[in-house]
């Protein structure tokens, strides 16, 4: 692999980058301006198209395919949503980009708008990302000043309106159908698909719900072209990707690297190793809601959405955890299955009911009055809330959002990969008693 | 294959009649010297075994509360039409908030199956070894809550007729 | 249209319709607790889930449409759509999706009012499995009103949220939502605001499980000691079709029926707990004669007996002489009865008036679903069958020269205003037909005992000209006559009559026979879903779709 | 608790900048409730009422939403309102022991707020700050690589 440079992360350092000034001394928004001068909104969905630009919310959808979704004979205006909700544990690489340079989100949500022919946009932003939410609204302010937003961008005759929209606190709102509910001023529930928001999304109208790093990758390709884009990383997902590391290492934080890199470079390289130089135990390689994966799996793993398929995880959102061999498995399994029974939003039986299941059979077991039948009991239970797990044939998932499935892989691989610590506790409990 | 009978021929003993009618003597004998199965009765009365099929009770929990909850699984049970329940809510604050207002037996028309105490979900209808409660008018076999609430009061530590026999 | 296989059925259903819908279609059961025909569909309960062919996981039938192939993709050469309903993988989701369902909803079946007609039990008896392997503590929360007709028993509720959609899309009045989120969400009301509409009611039949109870049934009955009758409501002239729910000739609840001319799937609280003003109602056992200042019992062939020797009084003079007051609450056989005894009988001797129509206001719901201004059940059939009616009745008779009077009861809640009673007290004779101590029986000289409402048989025509049987939920009182049968009596007794109708479909066939509006009109024609009158094609579009539950 | 039975934004062009932000009134459910709460300090009755009456639906509905985000309260919050995060990253890194410093200190448990309602703690879920865990959220401001010592120093501060 060539020497990668930094394309999204590349002026983060610099004091003034989220400033429009700042970000335009670096070239910012001169993607805007030639797309406006050369370009037709359709070929803007060929360019994207053919750069394989995949979604980095976690499902990994082609962005260009998505957009081709929209009906095109439809009377109802179209929406832009940027699903700036991120919540999952482990993840912060969009606050990075809304504190560090709003302005790449902001362009890639104009060039967007362009192509799908949208002229409202929403940002829905976490309501915890207080400070992001201040400098955004000051990007935004700029962008108007400086007629980047607003009627006629750019002397185009392209019109387009930016809202911020604060969140309230939900992890599900971060699911697009949830979100669209919640942007429209209902609970988060999830809607059932289909329709899909392609179709009918936001008030009914077709909604284009995009994460903040796949816009901010749409001004770079642009710039250089989709066939730039394409070489970097590997076939099947092209493009940077940024990776979160926390947890115990020495060096947790932000990384980029293109898709495909090596999961161990990231976390003895990027990482900085372990903390205390201690060995390495499990890491989620996306986020809590992956399957975890044990050290032993971890080598010359590549970090793309296929690669980790096939090693029965998923990239996710990149939110790598590491976890040292200090750690206890059965406490970390108790932590992410309250947290999911926290956020579960309380629509589909399975869901609703087995999260708190689970915390209840895992709090036992981790209070030491478990049994062996609870570990064969909590295989059942996962797979009845989020499908069986066989990629071979596909997941089947049994709720409508993913947050099933959600739920189910890591607890179900905790139990999977560590059951003799599980063990371990069921046999303490029966010696106490 | 045929089986081939043959028929007894009396010897000639056999044909004296004498030692037969000692034996039967002797059998008569016998039995003067055991104990007498014949149970004086009402003077004395007859104790039922465990499961003895008798007069009804509504069972309490410690507290007082009725078991029952009026669900009529009983009277739905019950192959003579014989239990007659009108639910209500409950008094008590604590438990179930249903109970029987009016809970009647006819124990004219009950078979004592025992099929009332099956099918109840609560554990509050039992029969117990309760026989004899004639009465010399069909309005005095119509039982309703307050008499089965009573028999379970006298039943409920130990068997009835032990009970009257120390006394 | 496109052609679709379910198990080994095969069936050619509408396009854009969903599976689950075409299984109830064709009484394949496919068990769902959220859906509603009437509702938005939200695909929450999964308990619906089938396989179809083709697609990687199972998929909920309610949200599942049906769309047509084009022919080189169809399945097996000529099949739409092939969903499984009955396969090992679909039998082990009900159960469990079952389990979930039942790890915090009490086993109290036994106290639990629904228990009987409760879809959790039955189908929890058919998929679920038998054991439970919860061994935590179940949640536990108090009972709380939800209105002043409505408890809600929270441990019950299984989220299916049809009670909060109804009242944001049937009712649209928005009281109900749910509370927090995740495994603590609860259906709740804000603060002051109950749920007291006109349609709350409905949020309990709706209710899959025993979570909505009324105040008005709560631990009062059994679901299987009761006797359902198919009727329809005589609250208002909508005529909305109910099911009556009685033991031992008590009645202890009413519930709507499907009939998508007239009411779709739901009734009005009006009619849902009108039933008591009928009980409460201080009755009449037995025909009554006047005596002494108060009523003593007389047997029917004294009274008859005795309208005759008052009637042939009557008859000698010239003058109009014989008043009849008919009434919008009774059934077409009974006011046909009633016109032909005046107009036949009396001729010009007699003139027909009635009471002023209850009215009150018209009340509309954006779903559809109305309660009407007039609110007597049969105005139509009463102009239809006393065509002569006389408005002014007040003006027109003169007192004096009326010898008789014959009423049929009104409503029971009537009150009479100043000019009515004087009206009827100046009456020399006054005969009212009727089952309660109306403020109109205690002015009557001869009170002849007829059935209340629950009891009547017969036809009613709603405002929209639509036929229905209202069906007798309690059976007659020992010396009970059917309204017609002492119409009847009385114009064989005064007209000399032979007429020998031995039940109300021999009067239905004769009303039949007289007005071709009717004509074809029978019980067994009409059904329990009713009919058009003969000019009138169709009465209401027929919208929405069958339910099984 | 007393409940203000009257509510007025004192922003009224703030509000009115809202509503003619969205397409339809409803979406601006929850600026504007995010707007009372920063008024009020927490939601109440009349607040929740008062945004229904802008958004035009009713306040049944208007508690719905309002429940299921944890963010809003419907009941007053101390003046310091210190949100622990204790998912995974942050739990790792000992958010428990934090948790447990606090609830001894002021003798508060989650949910709760202190008798002189200085403070008031809640355990949330993740903020979003993995790399600098554990993080604490004060109010509006995040407290990245939180000690028991740096947090009693900066609640001090305040």
């Amino acid at each position: 692999m060539a020497s990668f440079e930094p394309i999204l992360t590349r002026h983060i350092h610099r004091e003034d980058s989220h400033t429009l000034s700042g970000y335009k001394n670096v070239g910012g928004y001169k993607a805007l301006e030639k797309m406006f001068k050369t370009m037709a909104p359709d070929e803007v969905i060929e360019e994207v198209n053919a750069s394989n630009l995949r979604g980095r919310g976690g499902a990994g959808f082609p962005t260009g395919v998505k957009w081709g979704f929209i009906p095109k004979d439809s009377h109802k205006p179209t929406y832009l949503i940027c699903n700036a909700d991120e919540s999952e544990p482990g993840t912060f690489k969009d606050r990075l980009l809304l504190n560090k340079t709003p302005h790449m989100m902001l362009e890639g949500m104009i060039i967007s708008s362009y192509a799908i022919d949208c002229h409202l946009a929403f940002i829905y932003i976490r309501g915890e990302f207080y400070q992001e939410h201040k400098i955004l609204e000051k990007a935004v302010e700029e962008a108007y000043a400086t007629n980047l937003l607003g009627n006629d961008i750019l002397g185009s005759g392209f019109d387009l309106e930016v809202v911020i929209h604060r969140g309230a606190g939900a992890y599900i709102c971060g699911e697009e159908m949830g979100l669209i509910e919640s942007l429209e001023g209902k609970r988060g529930w999830p809607r059932i698909k289909p329709p899909f928001p392609a179709i009918e999304g936001y008030l009914r109208c077709p909604t284009i719900v995009s994460n903040v790093e796949t816009l901010a990758c749409l001004p770079h390709i642009l710039n250089r072209g989709a066939d730039w884009f394409k070489s970097i990383g590997s076939e099947k997902g092209s493009g940077p990707k940024l990776y979160c590391i926390s947890g115990r290492v020495n060096n947790p934080g932000v990384y980029e690297e293109p898709l495909g890199i090596l999961l161990t470079d990231l976390i003895f390289k990027r990482g900085g190793g372990l903390i205390d130089g201690r060995e390495l135990k499990a890491v989620f390689p996306g986020g809590s809601s992956s399957a975890i994966l044990r050290a032993d799996e971890i080598d010359g793993l590549r970090m793309d959405f296929d690669s980790l398929s096939a090693a029965k995880t998923m990239l996710g959102s990149a939110g790598i955890i590491v976890m040292d061999e200090t750690v206890d498995m059965v406490s970390v399994c108790l932590n992410i299955a309250r947290f999911y029974a926290h956020e579960s939003c309380g629509q589909c039986t399975p869901c609703r009911e087995g999260t708190t299941w689970l915390v209840k059979i895992l709090n036992r077991i981790y209070q030491g009055n478990g049994s062996l039948n609870d570990i064969d009991m909590i295989f059942e239970i996962t797979d009845n809330i989020g499908g069986l797990i066989d990629f071979s044939k596909g997941s089947f998932g049994k709720t409508i959002c993913p947050f099933g499935e959600a739920v189910a892989w890591p607890i179900r691989s905790f139990v999977e990969k560590f059951k003799d610590e599980f063990i371990a506790y069921v046999a303490k409990g029966v010696e106490v008693s | 294959m045929a089986t081939v009978v043959t028929s007894y021929e009396p010897t000639f003993w056999d044909k004296l009649y004498i030692p037969a009618l000692f034996q039967g003597l002797m059998l008569t004998l016998k039995h003067m010297f055991k104990k007498k199965v014949t149970i004086q009765y009402p003077d004395e009365k007859h104790v039922p075994p465990e499961g003895y099929r008798g007069l009804h009770r509504l069972n309490k929990y410690p507290d007082g509360r009725i078991r029952c909850v009026a669900c009529e699984m009983c009277a739905a049970a019950c192959p003579a039409h014989c239990i007659h329940i009108v639910p209500g809510p409950s008094p008590w604050e604590e438990g179930k908030e249903r109970y029987p207002v009016r809970f009647d037996i006819d124990l004219l028309r009950c078979i004592f199956c025992g099929f009332c105490e099956m099918a109840c979900p609560e554990k509050a209808i039992e029969l117990t070894e309760i026989y004899d409660f004639a009465d010399y008018s069909r309005e005095g076999l119509w039982i309703d809550k307050a008499g089965l609430l009573e028999i379970y009061e006298l039943t409920k530590d130990k068997n009835f007729y032990d009970n009257s026999n120390e006394e | 249209m496109p052609l679709i296989k379910i198990d080994d059925k095969e069936i050619e259903v509408e396009k854009g319709i969903t599976v689950l819908q075409a299984a109830i279609d064709e009484r394949i059961e496919i068990p769902y607790y959220c859906y509603h025909p009437a509702l938005s569909i939200v695909g929450s309960c999964r308990m619906c889930l089938v396989e179809i062919e083709g697609m990687p996981k199972l998929q909920v039938s309610c949200n599942t449409t049906i769309g047509e192939l084009p022919p080189e993709r169809k399945k097996d050469g000529k099949y739409d759509m092939i969903v499984r309903t009955q396969t090992e993988i679909v039998k082990r989701e009900r159960e469990n999706v079952l389990e979930f369902l039942l790890l915090n909803h009490p086993l109290d079946c036994p106290v639990c009012d629904q228990a009987g007609e409760c879809y959790l039990q039955d189908y929890s008896y058919k998929y679920g499995r038998a054991h439970s392997r919860f061994l935590e503590e179940k949640r536990v929360r108090k009972n709380e009103y939800l209105g002043s007709n409505v408890i809600i028993n929270h441990n019950r509720c299984i989220m299916c949220t049809r009670c909060v959609r109804f009242t944001r899309e049937i009712s649209g009045t928005n009281e109900l939502f749910v509370q927090a989120r995740g495994d603590v969400s609860k259906i709740s009301i804000f603060e002051d605001k109950s749920l007291d509409n006109m349609l709350a009611g409905n949020v309990i039949d709706i209710c899959p499980v025993g979570a909505l109870l009324s105040t008005d049934y709560i631990h009062k009955n059994r679901f299987w000691n009761l006797e359902a009758k198919k009727s329809i409501c005589t609250d208002c002239s909508v005529g909305c079709n109910i099911l009556v729910y009685s033991q031992n000739n008590r009645i202890y609840r009413l519930n709507a029926r499907e009939n998508h001319n007239v009411n779709g799937y739901f009734i009005c609280d009006i009619g849902r707990y009108g039933f008591h003003r009928y009980e409460d109602a201080e009755k009449v056992t037995s025909p009554l004669i006047r005596s002494d200042g108060g009523f003593k019992p007389i047997s029917w062939e004294g009274a008859l007996k005795e309208i005759y020797e008052q009637f042939s009084m009557s008859m000698s003079g010239e003058k109009q002489q014989i008043v009849g007051i008919a009434s919008p609450f009774h059934t077409n056989e009974s006011l046909f009865m009633f016109g032909r005894l005046m107009n036949n009988i009396f001729k010009d001797k007699s003139i027909i008036g009635k009471l002023p129509f209850i009215e009150d206001y018209e009340i509309h719901f954006d779903s559809g679903f109305r309660i009407s201004k007039d609110r007597s059940p049969n105005r139509k059939g009463l102009l239809d069958f006393c065509p002569n009616l006389e408005d002014e009745i007040l003006q027109k008779v003169k007192a004096g020269e009326v010898r008789l009077c014959y009423a049929l009861d009104d409503g029971v809640d009537r009150k009479l205003d100043e000019e009515w009673e004087s009206f009827f007290k100046s009456q020399r004779f006054l005969v009212v037909q009727t089952y309660a101590m109306t403020p109109l029986a205690k002015l009557a000289h001869l009170i002849l005992l007829g059935p209340s409402p629950m009891e009547r048989e017969g036809t009613m025509t709603n405002d929209q000209g639509r036929i229905q049987w209202l069906n007798p939920s309690v059976s007659l009182t020992n010396k009970t006559r059917p309204d017609w049968e002492i119409i009847m009596e009385f114009m064989n007794t005064v007209g000399k009559r032979e007429l020998k109708y031995t039940s109300v479909n021999e009067v239905n066939l004769e009303m039949g026979e007289r007005f071709p509006d009717y004509r074809g009109r029978t019980f067994f024609k009409i059904g329990y879903q009713g009919l058009p009158k003969k000019n009138i094609t169709t009465s209401r579009p027929s919208e929405g779709r069958q339910a099984i539950q | 608790m007393a409940q203000n039975r009257t509510f007025k934004f004192t922003n009224p062009q703030r509000v009115e900048k809202i509503l003619s932000q969205y397409p339809d009134k409803r979406s601006a459910t929850l600026p504007l409730l995010h707007l009372a709460q920063e008024q009020e300090g927490y939601l109440t009755s009349a607040a929740i009422e008062a945004v229904a009456e802008l958004v035009e639906i009713h306040p049944g509905e208007m508690m719905d939403t309002v429940s299921f985000y944890t963010m809003f309260y419907t009941k007053p919050m101390g003046k310091n309102h210190v949100q622990v995060c204790q998912t995974l990253s942050c739990s790792l890194n000992g958010a428990d022991s934090l948790v447990d410093h606090i609830s001894e200190k002021y003798k508060i448990a989650h949910g709760d707020v202190s008798q002189d309602g200085k403070i008031s703690l809640v355990k949330v879920e993740c903020l979003g700050s993995c790399d600098t865990a554990p993080v604490i959220r004060i109010n509006d401001s995040n407290y990245e690589s939180m000690t028991v010592e740096k947090f009693d120093k900066i609640v001090e501060s305040i």
